[in-house]
């Protein structure tokens, strides 16, 4: 084998099945996206409260999982609610019949635990002076949450968003192990037939480089939108550091991951 | 002479890890035996199954000792030792079902059919059956395929008929299912019925050592080793040309 | 031990009377930042509030608009006393405007927004009546041209102004700043000093913790100098400056006015 | 329903425990690869070299954007022969083990994420910091090691954190290249004994544990990296901080 | 155009210079913020530079330690010219010290390890002997007793302090202040001062942009004024507050004495 010999042949023969893939697996990313954010919010409320035991609950679910790695938490809900006779009987069987409700439903919690972090970072970056002055305002609290701490919130931990729904899309990928077809299972599968090394791998990173580009360029858009306030188009308009700015950079850090 | 071999481990009872973590099964047995007759110092490494041919592809391995089917696709790129297993498919379906297990017979029934991902079966079910006959479902083991048949999930099987046998239908909860459709060759329709199995294989380049190793082969059948290591395993014959020895112990 | 003496007259008319505070104590942990203040202000009284760091002079001014909760005497705010009820607390930031050291402005939204945004929640006005409103404020603090930036576009003095027009925009009847020009450039000290003064000459109730003591000269009827959560001293600002009375103000005003 | 002895249960979970600790080993190797060469690419592209900039853009946009799956696979299965192409014949026959292609992956793909981070942190250092360094005549090599990194780790901690769990969670794929870590030696358990739940709960538990764990440490390191950055321990900040 | 007469004597002994700069000028893009500046300093002098904002204060100190490259002009340090070369340059941050407005002390080291790193390092001190030194001038800068501290545990004033015993340690001939007090609490400024003034007085060359009129007068031999990257006046210290010659100047000196 010499260079890289990339089959183009194969590689156009397998477009097809690769988008098949890859319209699977942005099912796999948008549904998860959405219940899991819907989630994160009551258990970010909980774990963000005053009562001791509501807190402990939801830093224990935080904690579960994000520790259980996706691949054995799928395998747990697939395989392991299916030996529950109960639950074959009763009403759930529509969605854990089935292996996209369950992998939906192990990714959301997935995605939901993560994302409770990021929501709790974003809010815990709100400058507690902002808040104050909120109150000072005669503001009551939920407007205060409606109007001033989520959208800032949002602002500051978009970046971190970002971040886990990218690393989100990617972690996607295993979930074969259910008997779903996604990308990454078609570009299997052809590698197990042809037993070409680069052709079906490397079509199918493609291919997720560009869904994850994409999305990238979306939260580009969105976060430029969001944080028009601090664009230094007015340059030298000097003399003020713009304190948002530097509030915004440092909240960031830290949140760059995967 | 060192030899690094493939194996499954995880198809009991061809192969598998006992608690104390040491490889047992048929397979590793019979090649055991196999190394000892060519005098090769082997040594069996354990990966996954979808692992073990795109390594031994790539030079990671000098011999697989897992049974494969001999699909065109797998001929064009490894050298095929003589079988060690006539492992025909079948279908494993439930007691009360009542459909014939023709492309007739089934179109229509939106039936669910469990396949290995990546195994002999599905190109055979596509060929013989049509693309779109089967609602066809993917997994990485039979574990997997049995587990979700008795959750209800599918319909069918299609797989190897020794392992669902001993796994399934000679166990309790297998009170159920049957075996339905008759035996499926998946290898060469060409072949004659008396060679038909699977194999172990090994690189194109390697054919003065698989000479050797059929050698051994059809030296163990004849003086029957392979049988006596085949009943501490399996209680059904494996190959036709062992009927010799159907009274060894 | 506190020597500050309210304008005879106050005592006998409560109507006016802005702001009675009577014995008011309060601690952080062990530590007790506020040691029994008596203070009544009248009605359009103008005070300014000087002490070293520490002394409790913001811990004063924030329970008076309950961002922190006293733990003894009481608070009397256009006779309404001061209570832990959450009607009580909003109904009294309704009539206290409050101006922070740092604007603490809400950076996603432009000066005219940060104006708009508690009449709109709070007063229940129209969009368009909630801008007008918005625009006579900023307008008062000479901002009119700057009503679209974002925060972040605008100096630290301009910064400020929006400050104090957001908390005009509740047509408070009493106006607390602490510290308002202490986070600004030189330069721009005098520019809110100047909007401040025209605030007074307008007849708001006004208490000030600052250490401008050229502003305290000019706008102060009283001045009142606390040192280890009490109040030490308390007079007309003529005299207080003259001829303080304590040793801890004289060396006080030694250090500032150097 | 289980007809596993508990002989043979203490056999298998011994055989977990081996998988586990060479998990650990692939994955303590990794992070400490990708942490070196991510600390030192971050530092090499603050160059304002367009060359620089271009290639480090390709890179962290190549292996942030593939899944590491397919980096794995790739690796192990196309590494020989990428080996082969650049070092001819000499290359081909070197072997690419699981374990090395689990290492390489990991270690190419986080390095970018840790670069970034070191990259984000730095330029997030206030510009005094360098510039106080060079105005007491500090030699660059020294102001690195002394003033920056020590400020850059505490300010990149929480991203490190993040990354650690992530590629722990990530570590279970290279069992699909065939490395006989936990997950594998649960599988092998589970097939061998088909009792699939037994084992994979309890692998789960193992990870759940070690990520449960490492917060527990990150937090302490936090507190400890934080020394004499935050105003006193009690008082304002921490009542702010929780309010 | 610049009004500057260095002492007469001072021309006719490059000996008893400590800074000789002539024609410097130095651009940001297509602005230029020094415009050919003649300055120079004799041993033992002690200068305060003022102008408005942006008129190329810091830029000229700057340039003498090279924490920017001039562009144009030549800079001597007591004898040496200031040229890109590496090692020229760490010579001459080797003789000059530099105080900054926001200290940019180390934070993740105590105040006596911030004063020993430079010793330690450049001229090879062992740690105790370092220690010893550091010490010194600590107690010289009225700190000995908070040494083991952080830097966040120090007030702003203490912070100050501890920069110019760090700036000392590499007992520098020439010190260089950047308004070294207007990041204070008008409190701290004092105590900064007083330790400037000590400094003053033991006949180290300063060279101090600041805007402490009150320093000015008292510290002074000479007064310059920049604007516009020029320096329009320079001359001693008691005549330049009372008779400045330029409208420019008695612009400037209005406004800060207020
Ligand atoms: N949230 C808090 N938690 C604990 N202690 C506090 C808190 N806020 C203030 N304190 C303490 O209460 C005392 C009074 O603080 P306060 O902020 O009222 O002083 P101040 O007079 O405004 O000082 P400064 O001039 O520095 O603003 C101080 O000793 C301070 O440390
Ligand atoms: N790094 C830079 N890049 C571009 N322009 C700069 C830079 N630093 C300074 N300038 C510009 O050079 C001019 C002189 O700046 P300098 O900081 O020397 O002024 P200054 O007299 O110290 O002002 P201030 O009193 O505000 O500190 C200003 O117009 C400033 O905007
Ligand atoms: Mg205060
Ligand atoms: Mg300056």
């Amino acid at each position: 084998m010499n260079g890289l010999p990339i089959d183009l042949a194969l590689a156009w023969e397998s477009l097809p099945a690769l988008f098949d893939g890859l319209k699977v697996t942005a099912i796999l990313t948008a549904l998860p996206l959405l219940l899991g954010l819907a989630l994160a919010f009551p258990i970010c409320f909980a774990r963000m409260s005053d009562r001791r035991w509501l807190a402990l609950l939801a830093e224990a679910f935080v904690t579960f999982f994000r520790g259980a790695p996706l691949l054995i938490l799928l395998y747990l809900v697939y395989y392991g609610l299916g030996q529950i006779e109960a639950l074959r009987e009763g009403p759930f069987w529509i969605l854990f019949g089935s292996p996209f409700g369950c992998a939906i439903v192990a990714l959301s919690l997935n995605h939901a635990a993560y994302m409770v972090e990021v929501l709790r970072g974003g809010l815990l970056a709100v400058p507690h002076g902002i808040v104050e002055a909120s109150e000072a305002l005669g503001i009551t609290r939920r407007n205060i949450f409606i109007w001033v701490k989520m959208p800032l919130a949002i602002r500051y931990g978009l970046k971190a968003y970002q971040n886990e729904v990218v690393s989100f899309i990617k972690g996607t990928a295993i979930v074969s192990v259910v008997t779903i077809t996604d990308l990454t299972a078609v570009a299997n599968s052809i590698f197990e037939q042809t037993y070409d090394p680069f052709t079906p791998i490397l079509c199918a990173a493609a291919f997720y480089w560009a869904f994850v580009n994409i999305i990238r360029l979306g939260f580009g858009l969105w976060g430029r939108w969001l944080n028009r306030h601090n664009a230094e188009d007015v340059a030298a308009d000097a003399g003020v550091p713009g304190r948002g700015a530097a509030l915004r950079r440092t909240s960031d850090l830290g949140q760059v991951t995967p | 002479e060192k030899l690094r071999l493939g194996n499954e481990g995880v198809y009991p009872p061809f192969s598998m890890v006992d608690s104390s973590g040491n490889l047992t099964g048929m397979e590793p047995e019979l090649a055991r035996e196999m190394c000892k007759r060519i005098g090769a110092d082997c040594e069996i490494v354990v990966m996954d199954f979808k692992a073990l041919i795109p390594s031994m592809l790539q030079g990671k391995f000098d011999g697989i000792v897992t049974q494969i089917s001999p699909t065109p696709e797998r001929v064009e790129k490894a050298l095929f030792a003589m079988p060690i297993v006539y492992n025909p498919a079948t279908f494993i379906v439930k007691k009360d079902s009542d459909y014939t297990l023709t492309k007739e017979g089934v179109t229509g029934k939106g039936l669910r059919i469990a396949l290995q991902r990546g195994a002999s079966m599905v190109p055979y079910i596509h060929k013989h059956f049509g693309k779109d006959t089967f609602t066809e479902v993917y997994y990485d083991n039979p574990d997997q395929m049995k587990l979700d048949l008795l959750a209800g999930r599918l319909d069918l099987v299609f797989d190897s008929k020794i392992n669902w046998t001993l796994e399934l239908i000679a166990k309790p909860e297998g009170k159920d299912y049957k075996l339905a459709g008759g035996d499926h060759w998946l290898g060469d329709p060409a072949i004659p019925e008396a060679e038909r199995g699977y194999s172990w294989i090994f690189p194109k380049k390697s054919e003065e050592l698989v000479k050797r190793v059929n050698t051994a082969l059809a030296e163990m059948i004849k003086d029957c080793t392979y049988t006596k290591i085949r009943k501490k395993y399996v209680p059904v014959a494996t190959l036709a040309s062992e009927a010799a020895c159907a009274n060894v112990n | 031990m506190t020597m500050h003496a309210p304008a005879p007259d106050a005592a006998k008319e409560p109507g006016r009377l802005a702001i009675t505070i009577s014995g008011l104590v309060k601690h952080y942990g062990s530590h007790r930042a506020l040691n029994g203040i008596d203070l009544e202000v009248r009605r359009g009284e103008r005070i300014v509030i000087c002490g070293p760091s520490g002394s409790g002079k913001s811990t004063l001014i924030r329970c008076i608009n309950a961002l922190e909760r006293h733990d003894g005497g009481s608070i009397v705010v256009n006779g309404i006393e001061l209570t832990a009820d959450e009607g009580t607390v909003q109904d009294i930031r309704q009539e206290v405007g409050m101006v922070f050291q740092h604007f603490n402005l809400f950076p996603h939204l432009t000066a005219i927004e940060n104006c708009m945004l508690a009449p709109q929640l709070n007063r229940g006005l129209t969009k368009a009546r909630a801008e007008k409103l918005a625009m006579h404020y900023l307008e008062r603090v000479h901002l009119a041209d700057h009503a679209r930036k974002y925060p972040s576009r605008l100096s630290g003095g301009q910064q400020q102004r929006v400050a104090i027009a957001r908390a005009l925009c509740m047509e408070p009847r009493i106006l607390l700043f602490d510290e308002p020009t202490s986070a600004l450039d030189p330069e721009m000290v005098n520019e809110v000093l100047g909007v401040m003064e025209e605030l007074a000459a307008s007849g708001v109730t006004m208490l000030c913790v600052t250490h401008e003591m050229g502003f305290a000269r000019r706008v102060a009827d009283r001045c009142v100098f606390m040192d280890h959560g009490e109040i030490v001293e308390s007079r007309d600002a003529a005299s207080f400056f003259q001829a303080p009375e304590s040793q801890r103000l004289r060396d006080f005003l030694a250090q500032i006015l150097r | 329903m289980t007809n596993l002895s508990l002989a043979d249960l203490a056999g298998y979970m011994r055989q977990l425990g081996e998988g586990a600790l060479i998990t650990l080993e692939l994955f303590l190797t990794s992070f400490a690869l990708a942490f070196i060469f991510g600390v030192l690419i971050g530092i090499a592209t603050l160059s304002r070299s367009r060359v620089v900039q271009g290639i480090w853009r390709v890179y962290a946009s190549i292996f942030m954007g593939v899944p590491s799956l397919l980096v794995i696979f790739l690796t192990f299965y196309g590494g020989s022969a990428m080996l082969g192409a650049v070092l001819g014949e000499f290359g081909a026959r070197i072997d690419i083990s699981p374990f090395g292609a689990g290492v390489i992956a990991f270690t190419v793909v986080y390095a970018a994420y840790i670069a970034e981070l070191v990259r984000g942190a730095i330029e997030n250092l206030p510009k005094g910091q360098f510039e106080g360094a060079r105005a007491l005549a500090i030699p660059p090599a020294i102001m690195w090691g002394k003033v920056i990194l020590p400020q850059v780790m505490r300010l990149a901690l929480p991203g490190l954190v993040n990354v650690w769990s992530f590629m722990l969670k990530e570590t279970p794929l290279v069992s699909l290249a065939g490395l006989q870590d936990l997950v594998a030696a649960a599988k092998i358990a589970a097939g061998a004994t088909k009792e699939p739940f037994i084992f994979f709960v309890a692998t789960a538990l193992v990870f759940i544990a070690f990520s449960a764990l490492s917060f527990r440490l990150a937090s302490r390191l936090e507190t400890r990296l934080d020394r004499g950055q935050r105003r006193e321990a009690a008082g304002r900040s921490s009542s702010r901080a929780a309010a």
